[in-house]
């Protein structure tokens, strides 16, 4: 028998009874707990022997499963008095009230996600209309809504592709995008004076940076115009033969 | 105004809405024209597309009227749009099941229910917008009670919270407890 | 496959895409169908929806097909529209931050992140001023660099990038994101 548990992923220990109650063919509302429990410590031994890890939420069941079988062994002493009320009360019904419950919102769950959800079986558009009277701007959005939609986004790609470059401060790419502006004013920018006109050690460091990065990307390029002259950052030019064949910039 | 004349209108105004048009914002927009009137020339283009078998539905979501693809042509939509829509794991689904049914409830209630932690879950759900903090509950840390949003109405195709189905024997099954907190927190928001 | 069905598909496709549709980009999708039976159950597409006096109508702009609603209509829709400046699309959202967080990157860069194709987001972008192409990457085919601008900042009151919170602090951050999200959707219905 517990050689052929099915390693189905649980998703706590109420699922993994409701599993062993379907697989055994017996009643939630009448469980033979001697045999449940065995196989439920039976699933969590495999679980751990194959390095899963056991969350403390199936331990604690695996307590309380004991603690029922070792209540179902007791004779009911001395019912006579007491009735149903407290000793004869089905030591069960407890753990039966909390996995009907929970049954009850997998089924629902289940429901729910036979129905038509939108954008995996129906679409509503997703261009703003293209026929407003004028190019108006866009309802407010918080700085929080573009973060979460920049986390929606990180979310889906491969966890190795997510470079530790998101949590970076903006700073340097702020820097980039000014410096290459600067460029395009100016086609050539003397690094001292560049540097000269910073006023933190910060500011430094970020231009620095900012100023690597580009020239990784291949946006600028830094050169002496003679050995030991001063250095000079300027656009990176298009490769030999490539100009010709894009067209002019807008604006 | 000719009945013709009037679902044209109508389909042009469903067709740039940014969301679910409520009867009300349409009302306000045709206005001159019975609310009856409206009704009647919505639910006639929603029996035509569906008669067509057309490619565009209209459907009554979060307590208003949009337009939807059909779903039979959804594998070429997908396609066309590229991109995987994120999956929704069981876990993710029972908590807002849990939640739909339940609200207002606190991470605690579900955990109960659930009989695991919920924390990541929970973190999903409000950054997909499908639940909300509605208000904190009165008891020692002052927890967060969730709900959900018109996002959630709109994901799942509802109108209202009142079409989703019941769920078995509910009322009888509920635990005291739940039910008097429901009400202490109905005295207080 | 059938004209009514293809016609059906068309129709979603048409409806869900976010600029016009070259005969290129849906015979992509729709595999394994002629390109003359394509525009054949695209000109009836667009000869019905002008026979029923819909009020979406199928035009061939210069980029390809794209629905758009009956010009006669065009009263009712500015009138839905007016005043309320529309809201900002996922897919816009999610660029415009990619390209916030991530600047100065090209549109290929872009796509690689989203897995999708930008062109109709980047358009919009453009056009509402929201980015600009800073330069030019020397690299084949000199793609443009793309920063954003000053009305980026404004839209998000903004007084500089470094305002720009970190997924980090956000993380920090997150039950007061809570209360604000509330707040947003409150005051939105």
């Amino acid at each position: 028998m517990t050689t052929r548990v099915q390693l189905e992923i649980f998703e706590g220990p109420l699922d993994l009874l409701l599993h062993l109650i379907k697989k055994n063919e017996v009643s939630v509302t009448d469980i033979p707990i001697a045999t449940i429990t065995e196989q439920y410590l039976a699933t969590l031994e495999l679980m751990q022997s194959l390095n899963l890890d056991v969350a403390g939420e199936f331990l604690v069941m695996a307590a309380t499963l004991i603690h029922i079988k070792s209540r179902m062994l007791l004779p009911v002493a001395g019912a006579d008095d007491e009735e149903e009320e407290e000793a004869g009360a089905d030591p069960r019904a407890e753990l039966v009230r909390r996995l009907l419950e929970y049954q009850r919102f997998k089924e629902a769950a289940e429901q729910l996600e036979q129905r038509e959800v939108l954008e995996r079986d129906v679409f509503v558009r997703c261009a703003a209309s293209t026929e407003r009277p004028e190019p108006a701007g866009f309802r407010e959005v918080s700085v929080f809504e573009l973060l979460t939609a920049l986390r929606r986004v990180l979310e889906r790609l491969p966890k190795n592709a997510v470079h530790e470059v998101t949590l970076e401060r903006i700073t340097v790419r702020e820097k980039m995008t000014l410096l290459l502006d600067m460029l395009r004013s100016t086609p050539q920018v003397i690094f001292d004076a560049l540097f000269a006109k910073l006023k933190t050690r910060m500011e430094v460091v970020v231009t620095f940076l900012a100023m690597l990065e580009l020239v990784k990307m291949r946006a600028i390029r830094i050169f002496q115009d003679r050995p030991g002259g001063s250095i000079l950052i300027e656009r990176a030019k298009a490769p030999e033969g490539a100009a010709s064949l894009v067209p002019a910039e807008p604006d | 105004m000719e009945r013709e004349e009037l679902k044209s209108i109508l389909e042009s105004l469903l067709f740039v809405a940014d969301g679910p048009l409520t009867l009300q914002r349409i009302s306000d927009v045709v206005d001159g024209v019975e609310r009856s009137e409206l009704r009647a020339a919505l639910e006639e283009l929603q029996s035509e597309l569906e008669r067509r078998a057309a490619g565009i539905r209209l459907m009554e979501v979060a307590g208003g009227y949009q337009m939807r693809t059909a779903k039979r042509n959804a594998e070429w939509v997908k396609k066309l749009l590229g991109g995987r829509p994120p999956r929704m794991s069981r876990a993710t689904l029972e908590t807002l099941a849990i939640i739909a049914y339940r609200q207002p409830i606190t991470k605690a209630e579900i955990e109960t229910i659930r009989g695991v932690d919920v924390d990541g879950v929970i973190g999903t759900l409000l950054e997909r917008n499908l639940i909300r903090a509605v208000a904190r509950k009165e008891v020692p840390g002052r927890p967060f009670l969730y709900g959900t949003t018109q996002e959630f109405l709109q994901l799942f195709n509802l109108k209202d919270l009142s079409q989703l189905p019941t769920l078995k024997e509910m009322e009888e099954l509920a635990p005291p407890v739940v039910e008097s907190e429901q009400a202490r927190l109905e005295g207080e928001d």
